[in-house]
Formats: structure tokens, sequence, C-alpha cells
């Protein structure tokens, strides 16, 4: 019954009480801290399970905190969908805090609480912004994400510095045009929890304020996801993060911002509002479109792996913002799965590229001469990664782009189809790129052996085969969680 | 068809708002010093919060606190309290912001020598 | 001054400390402390129920704890009779003391050849006076007083003034030296 | 460049204000906005939690939560701040001891603003806690309590040195203060959730207390804006000695 705010509740105390901790034991206190947070997260990531299996049989819940009903108080809100995402967030940073949970003797003395502080603390900030009922709460839940997150990437050297502080500028402005786009609602509506909202302006005739909010708030919300042209921070920062930072962030905050934008677009603004202004929408699947071919192009010039995959990034996030808009219930189905299937192949590859920096220290392209020698198990999680990227059939992301694609079809956009499989075909050339080298080339000689360290590997090797178990499973997924979701809306 | 004068005297305070918001967006698109762009998009954030505020004015109410002994509480006598809470945590949010932007600037001061952006980025590609 | 390893993170046992240090008259100076916060309280709060009245309590007892060594000790020796009448006798000597020097300043204002009436310079004084208190309430009254202006104090007593003209100047240290002296016994 | 940035801000801004025609007339009693939800607020909330304040009442009860997350976010940015700029964390630095405490009356040449620092400081801290613990009656309440507390030791860092300020409260004081402030919040939260209501349901401490439930709400409006309180003041602090200090944390910048 408590369990959708325990949920939430679980990573915030675990940060407090690694802060205190760490600072109130003289010496034993700053040991313990790795255990009490990796605690948190597995309490956390077990509470969302748990809810999920409840919501599957018993349907949403609707938590009032404070005890307020909903118009008046705050409510966390936890349909099948927001379940789902719950859990993709908790066990998405549990399992990439466990990888990396060996690198702290790496990081400056002193800092190892704080940064698992933080880590929590934007653990928490996705998880409040997937389950919040409440417009403005969102609003603080992003900047409780949004905040720890500059600060994690910010760790590793100058550039991570520089990129962070423009992620900062970037970001800043995104929230504030989310509230400002909030206020034109309030305006509106007189209400900011999300179905009052709903039920007030579906009554109303259309108006100019509802369509400019509308507007106003999803440019916000892409300049927090890095769509297109508002997309430079996101490569330059988490390119150059420690990978412990961009292993978790990379993940899941566009795929939790481009969940906003679905909640957003089903639950939020009257159905007849994107019928209203369809100009609008085709103006933005046109814009997912060039965010998809840029990306695609942008990664062709990288030299280094992990620039590549955020660039490749882009383009994913511009198949979601394009399956949004296109307006059919196919292709929103396509989007809900994608942002499934993208957090776990992006976890997948972003955890195996930071392993392989953490072993070697490189991840330029021209230095994995002969991974498959040297870091065997590593290298055969990534092929997973990439090819379910790359969408071959068994793999989650086959059926997301299979499902995207049909939508494009059904509502005969030609050109988002096509783009979409030219991306798909430039990530088979980015791939085959970087198996060649690994297999064919010899190690150089200074290769570090994988030697075969459980911590590290377990959780890569977990992620890795839940990809193709999450492509079998799309079928009940669909079933379960996306078509109530979509039920009546599209 | 109201006159201008008519509109803009009953509009002043969403004309007023998006003025300094395109101030606060402008120092920070046109601004290489990064001090300077904290500075505009702490405009950029005020300017919402005034949008904000300014919503909650009721003519002839008075602040939202109950006068002593209030028997009978009319909602049209108090100025509407939500705005004035939501910016409260705004304020925070943008304070806290702040902190973390100058702290960052500051390391970048320490790894460059510079804030002014057009030298780090030319640093930063050598 | 002890140089005993103290542990600086607790504010607790900076105060414990400074309570050492003082062990005559230590009470009578927590209350007296303790009462001008409590006064400023209800003097700000003026809700005088049960409730709001602990609070007060709880706060300036707070307050006295965390702050003990802020408070001046030079105040503590205000706190007898003689030093209240000397404290009325010198706020009402400087209001007659300011109102005469508006007046002298006004009329040099007015004058017709002012240029040749001024003549600004900086004095160089000595004092008795010693205790930091005692110091910046004679420095400020100094600047307080139109026709000068304090421009700097050391912990030696010793004072620079500038002045506008030779009269404003006259009667330092004297009789405010005296005044101020009495209220702090020196 | 520059005048294509100009440009592009003028023509936005123009759009913007184009949209704003819309809008209810300024000081309209008869807004949405003003009707639907705020009206609820401003009727029952003194009957709900003996909280005049409607502001604060909303603050601390109906929309509590939220204001969780505030003080989240605040801890969140001391957290950061130590994060991004402390550098050379030893042993040392972590648990300072100078084994010398100046004395606060050793003053030198800025004799006059040392003392009226010295004096002052207690006052704020004490205007500070009034403002706090009057936010149900009069505008105030734990953020703007704990500034004003943070202020007196700012003022102190900036009227003495760092070192004194560091004595009177240390980083390790802060570091604890902030995170205790943000457990005394969510554990209250917590306490009410272990007498079966919801988290947050201040109706769960007054039921724990034997309080009347409006008495025990405002109660417990108090208790989270100290723990606001605690946070804001930590944190300001922690904030400010950092960026003064560029991040040692010590005297000599």
């Amino acid at each position: 019954m408590q369990l959708p705010v325990l949920t939430i509740l679980f990573p915030l105390f675990g940060a407090f009480v690694t802060v205190a901790l760490a600072w109130s034991v003289r010496s034993g206190g700053r040991k313990n801290v790795m255990p009490i947070a990796v605690g948190a997260l597995a309490s956390s990531a077990a509470c969302a399970v748990v809810l999920l299996t409840q919501v599957l049989t018993t349907g949403s819940q609707i938590y009032l905190l404070g005890g307020w009903a909903p118009p008046w108080g705050i409510s966390l809100v936890v349909d099948p969908l927001s379940a789902l995402m719950l859990v993709v967030v908790s066990v998405g940073a549990l399992l990439n805090l466990i990888a990396f949970s060996f690198t702290p003797s790496k990081w400056p003395l002193g800092k190892t609480p704080a940064f698992l502080g933080l880590y929590l603390l934007a653990t928490a900030g996705h998880l409040g912004i997937v389950a919040t009922g409440d417009v403005f709460n969102l609003f603080v839940f992003i900047e409780v994400a949004a905040l720890s997150s500059y600060a994690l990437l910010s760790m590793e050297g100058r550039r991570a510095t520089f990129a962070s502080l423009n992620y900062l500028l970037v970001g800043s402005v995104g929230a504030s045009l989310y509230l400002l786009g909030v206020g034109y609602l309030y305006i509106e509506s007189g209400s900011l929890n999300m179905l009052d909202i709903a039920s007030i302006l579906t009554a109303l005739p259309l108006s100019t304020t509802t369509l400019t909010g509308f507007a106003v708030l999803m440019l916000g919300l892409w300049v927090k996801m890095a769509v297109f042209p508002f997309h430079a921070w996101l490569p330059a920062a988490y390119a150059s993060a420690s990978p412990a930072a961009s292993g978790l962030l990379a993940p899941l905050t566009t795929k939790v911002m481009a969940y906003v934008i679905v909640r957003m677009l089903i639950t939020v603004f009257p159905q007849n509002l994107l019928a209203g202004m369809s100009g609008f929408s085709s103006m933005v699947v046109w814009l997912a479109c060039v965010a998809i071919i840029a990306g695609a192009i942008m990664a062709i010039a990288q030299q280094d792996l992990r620039r590549m995959l955020c660039f490749i990034l882009v383009a994913e996030v511009g198949y979601m913002l394009g399956g949004a808009f296109l307006g059919n219930s196919t292709a929103m189905t396509g989007t809900i799965l994608h942002i499934l299937a993208d957090a776990a192949m992006t976890l997948t590859l972003f955890m195996a590229v930071g392993i392989i920096i953490a072993r070697t220290g490189s991840s330029r392209i021209q230095d994995m001469d002969g991974m498959f020698t040297t870091m065997p198990v590593t290298m055969l999680a990534f092929v997973a990664g990439a090819l379910s990227m790359i969408g071959v059939p068994p793999f989650c992301g086959f059926f997301s782009k299979w499902y995207l694609v049909s939508g494009a079809l059904e509502a005969g956009h030609w050109v988002f189809a096509g783009s979409l499989i030219l991306s798909s075909l430039v990530n088979v050339l980015l791939f085959f790129r970087i198996f060649e080298r690994a297999f064919f080339r010899k190690p150089s000689v200074a290769a570090v052996q994988d030697t075969g360290d459980w911590q590290q590997l377990a959780p890569l090797c977990f992620i890795a085969l839940l990809l193709p178990a999450i492509g079998l499973a799309t079928g009940g997924i669909i079933q379960e969680i996306i078509q109530p979701a979509l039920k009546g809306v599209l | 068809m109201h006159s201008l004068g008519e509109v803009f005297a009953s509009h002043f305070n969403y004309i007023a708002y998006v003025a300094i918001m395109m101030v606060g967006l402008y120092a920070m698109a046109a601004k290489s010093n990064l001090i300077k762009k904290l500075i505009g998009l702490g405009i950029f954030q005020t300017s919402i919060m005034l949008l904000y505020v300014s919503i909650g004015a009721k003519k002839g109410a008075t602040i939202p606190i109950l006068a002593k002994g209030a028997t009978t509480i009319s909602p049209a006598d108090y100025i509407n309290p939500l705005p004035h809470v939501l910016m409260l945590t705004a304020i925070v949010v943008s304070v806290a912001t702040l902190g973390v932007a100058l702290a960052l600037v500051q390391k970048i001061h320490k790894h460059f020598n510079s804030i002014e952006e057009d030298e780090i980025l030319k640093e930063l590609r050598r | 001054m002890s140089t005993e390893k103290m542990t600086p993170d607790q504010p607790a046992q900076a105060c414990e400390k400074s309570w050492r240090e003082r062990p005559a008259g230590f009470l009578l100076d927590t209350c007296f402390r303790f009462l001008i916060l409590f006064a400023l309280w209800v003097l700000l709060s003026g809700m005088l129920d049960a409730f709001h009245l602990s609070l007060g309590v709880l706060s300036s007892a707070f307050i006295v704890w965390l702050s003990y060594d802020f408070f001046p000790s030079e105040l503590d020796r205000c706190w007898r009779p003689l030093s209240i009448l000397a404290i009325f006798i010198f706020i009402s000597w400087l209001m007659m003391e300011i109102v005469k020097a508006n007046v002298a300043m006004l009329r040099l204002v007015f004058r017709k050849d002012i240029t040749a009436h001024i003549e600004p310079d900086i004095v160089y004084l000595q004092t008795r006076l010693r205790n930091p208190m005692a110091l910046t309430i004679f420095a400020n009254s100094i600047t307080l007083t139109p026709g000068t202006i304090s421009v700097t104090i050391n912990g030696k007593g010793e004072f620079s003034v500038h002045t506008i003209d030779r009269e404003s100047a006259e009667n330092l240290p004297g009789e405010m030296e005296r005044k101020i002296g009495r209220i702090f016994g020196e | 460049m520059k005048k294509l940035t100009l440009a592009a801000v003028v023509i936005a801004g123009l759009l913007l204000a184009a949209t704003t025609l819309d809008f209810p007339k300024w000081g309209d009693p008869q807004t949405p906005a003003s009707m639907h939800v705020s009206a609820r607020f401003i009727e029952k909330s003194l009957e709900e939690m003996a909280t005049p304040n409607i502001v604060t009442a909303v603050l601390g009860n109906y929309r509590a939560f939220d204001t969780m997350l505030e003080t989240i976010v605040v801890f969140t940015a001391g957290l950061a701040c130590f994060f991004i700029l402390r550098t050379r964390v030893t042993r040392e630095s972590l648990d300072p001891a100078p084994s010398i405490k100046i004395p606060l009356d050793l003053a030198g040449e800025d004799l006059v603003v040392k003392t009226v620092a010295r004096t002052f400081i207690p006052m704020i801290q004490l205007f500070g806690l009034y403002v706090l613990a009057h936010g149900h009656y009069s505008p105030g309440g734990g953020f703007q309590g704990g500034v004003i507390f943070a202020a007196a030791y700012i003022l102190l860092a900036v009227s003495h040195d760092m070192r004194t300020a560091l004595q009177h409260m240390s980083e390790r004081a802060t570091h604890l203060l902030s995170a205790a402030g943000v457990l005394l919040f969510a554990g209250i939260g917590v306490i009410c959730m272990t007498n079966g209501v919801n988290f947050l349901d201040y109706g769960g401490l007054a039921g724990i207390l034997g309080m009347p439930l409006a008495t025990g709400h405002s109660f417990a409006i108090l208790l989270i804006e100290t723990g606001v309180g605690l946070t804001v003041t930590a944190a300001l602090i922690m904030i400010f000695k950092l960026l003064s200090s560029h991040g040692a944390v010590q005297e000599g910048f």
C-alpha cells in the first residue's frame, strides 16, 4: 500500500544516511557507504518489481501524499506504464552501480560518499519524474535529477567540467520552459494535477493559451531530451564524464524525458489538441527525421566509441519523438517499446564501454584491436547491445523499430520510415567496423586480460541477456502494459 | 475591439514578463562571459516567477494571511496563495542551481584560467 | 590562552570552553544575554501566548548557548545601575552634541566665504579607552557628529579623524571619552 | 552573429507576447487560477491546520511533498558544490583541529566592523529563529529563517576570517546538519506512516502525540519548517565556504 512512495524514499534516505554516516563516524563510516547505497537501490528495485506485479493484477494505484485528495494535494500515480518505468529506472541504476562499485579507489579521496549520495539522488529524481501525478511536482523532481547529474557529470577532467556547465545552462532553460508551460496550463485550468487538468481542458474549447502552453512545455522537454537542434550538450557531457556517471544518466535521462512527453500526450493534453494542430505534429515528425539523419551522420564521423554512442543516442531520441507525434497507436506503441528497449540497450553499451575504459583507460575505436581475445565477455555483451541497436530480430530493438516503421507507414509518413531504416543501416556500418577491428586484428602487446571480476561482469551479462528476453516478451508487454495505457486515447 | 492602450493596461504584467525573459535569453545566447550567461539565466528564471506571481493577483484583495478573528472567509478577499507557494519552491531551485553553476565556473577557471567561452573553446580544440 | 586541543566540530565544546574560562559571574552574564535576546523576541513577536513565549525561551537559550562568545563581554559590565545611568546620560548628551554640531555645520555651509573657513584635515588622537566596545561606540559617535569622521582606529586607542574645520575636532577626545569611559567603568 | 541572436530573441518575444493577449486581465478575481484549487485553500486552511498564513499552510501541508523535494534540492546543491569544488580531501582537512583558538575580541584595524558584527550576530540568529517560528502567522518560514541564520555565519566569515567561521561551524557540522534537516523532514513523514496513514499525513503524528487534529497539523508544520531551516542554513554556509575558498575550506584566500 505504501509501495509507490517507498520506491522513491529508499534512495532518498540512502543518500541522507550516506552523507550523515560519512561525516559522523571517524573511519568506519566511509567504508560502509557502498553497501548502504547498493542496499537502498536494491530495496527500491524490489519495491518497484512488487509494485509492477500488483498493478498488473489489481490495477493502477493512486497514492495521496499527506492524505489530501488529488486536485488539492500531490499524488503519485502508478499505472502499468509508470510501474514499468519505475522498474527500468531502479534496476538500471542498481546494475550500473554494482558494475562500477570497484572504481571508488580511483575517485578523489573522501568524495565517494558524496558521489554515492548524488547518484542516489539522481536515481530518486528520475523515479519521481516517472511516478508523480502532479505537473509542478514533476518540475521539482526534474531539478533534483538535473542538479545531481550536473555534479556527477563534471567529475572527470576539464572537458567534463565545461561540458557540465553547458549542460547546466541548457538544462536549466529547458526546465524553466517546462515550468512556463505549466504556468500556462495553470492559467487556463487553475489546477496542477495531471488528471484534473486533463478533465478541465477537455471540457473547455481549445484556446491559444493551451496551445502555447503545450508548445512551450514540449520545447522545454525537447531541450532536456536532446532533440536535434538542442542536442549539443548530450555528446559533450556524456562522452567526457566518468563511466559510472554516464552509465547511469545516458540510459535514463533521455528515456525518462521521452516518457514525460508520452505521458503529457496520452494523459494531460486533451485528445482534440493534436488533431487540432496537425501542422505542429507533422513539423515535429519532420524534426525527428532530421534528428535521426543528423545523429547517424555525426556518429559516422566519431573516432571515440563513447562519442559515437552518444550520437546514436541523438538519433534514437529522434525515433521516440517522431513515434510519439505520428498520431496513431501503432507508432505510440513503438515509442513506448523503444523507451524500454533503448534504456536496456544503451545501458548495456555504456556499461560495456565503461568497463573497457576502466580496464584499458581508453575508449578510442583504434585501441580496440583484438578485444575479443582480451576481453571476451565484455565484448559479447557489447555485441548483444549492438545487435539490438541495429535491430536484429530476437533482440528488443527489432520489435520497437518494427512498430515504429509500421506506425509510420500507417500514417503514410514515408520519410520517417525511410530515415529510421537508413539510421539502422548506418548502425550496421558503425558497429561492424568495430567488430572487424576487435575480432580480426591482433591485440597490442600492452592489452589487459579480462580478469573475471564477477562484480562487473554479472550485471553486464544480466542486462545483455535481458535484451533478447525483452524482445521475446514484447507481445506480453504490449498486451498488459501498453494497450491499457493507450486505451481510449489513440 | 479593445484599444491598444486598454489591452496594454490589462496585460502589462504579461508583456513585462516577456520583455524580461527575452533580456535573459539574449544575455545567455550572446554573451561569451560565463558569469554573464549565469546572470542571464537568473533573469530568465526570474521572469517566469514574475509571471506566476502576477497570476495570483486579485484586485482589492490582500495578502493571503487571514486576519485575526475573521469569521467569514471569502476567497475574493485574499490573493491566490498557490502561485506564491510554487514560486517559493522555484526560487529555492534557482538559488541551488546558481550555487552549483558558480562552483562549476570556479572549477573551469581553475582548469582554463579563463571564464570567456570562446577562449575556453579555443583551448579545448588545441 | 589555553592550547588545549579541541574538536572544532561542535560549537558546544567551544562554548563549554568559554564557559569554563569565565567562572566568576558567568551565571549573571548568561542571564543578561538571555534577557536581552528574550526581550528582542517579545518585541519582534508580539504574541504573548504560552506556546510562542516558550518558543522564545527555547530560542533565546539556544542562541545564548550557541553564540555565547559572540556576545561582547564588555557589555556584561554595563549591567550595573551606575552604567545604565551613564548610558542615558551619554545618549542625551550625544543628541545635544549632534544638534549643536548640525547647527554649526549649517552656519558654515551658508557662509558666503565658505572656502576661507573650511580647512579639511586629518587629526590624530590617543584615547585611554581600550575595550573594543567602548572604542567602537567612540568611533561611531565621532562619525555621527557632523563635521568629523573617524577614519582608522586600532586596539591601542589610536584614532585618526577627518575634520572639516578646526573647531569640529577641538574638544576631542575630551568629554565624549570620559562619558563613554564611565559606561564601561574605565 | 549577435544581431542575428537579437533578431531571433525579439521575434520570439513578440510571438510570446502575442499569445498573452488571450490571458485573463491583470487582477481579475474570476480567473480559473483563482477559482478552482486556491479557493479551497483559502477557505479551509485555518479550520484544517490552525494556520492563518495560507502560504505556509499550502507549503507545509497540502503541498508538503514539494517542499520536501525543495529542501532536497538545497541539500543536493550543497553536496554537489562539495563534490565539484572540494580539493585535497585528506584526513586532516576532513577533521581540522586548529589547536589555538583565536579570541574574538583580539581586534586589529577593523575593530569597528568586528565589534558591530559580533554584537549583531546573536541578534541576527535570533531573528532567523523568529522568522522560522512565526511562519504560521506572518510571512516567513523555514527557508527564510535558514537563510537569515546562514547570513549570520557568513557575516562572521566576512567580518573576521574563515578560520573563525570554521571554529563556530565546521565543515563536518555543516554536512551533518544538512543531512539532519532532510532526515527530520522525511523522518516526520515516515513517522506518520507508522501510524497507518500515508507519507506526510500529519494526522498520523497528531494521533501519536494525542493532539487535536488541527493543532497536530500546525505543530508538524513547525517541525518540518525546522528541518528546512537546518538544511538551508547548513547548505548555504557550505556553499559559501567552498566558493569563497576555491574549495579548500581553510584560511588563506
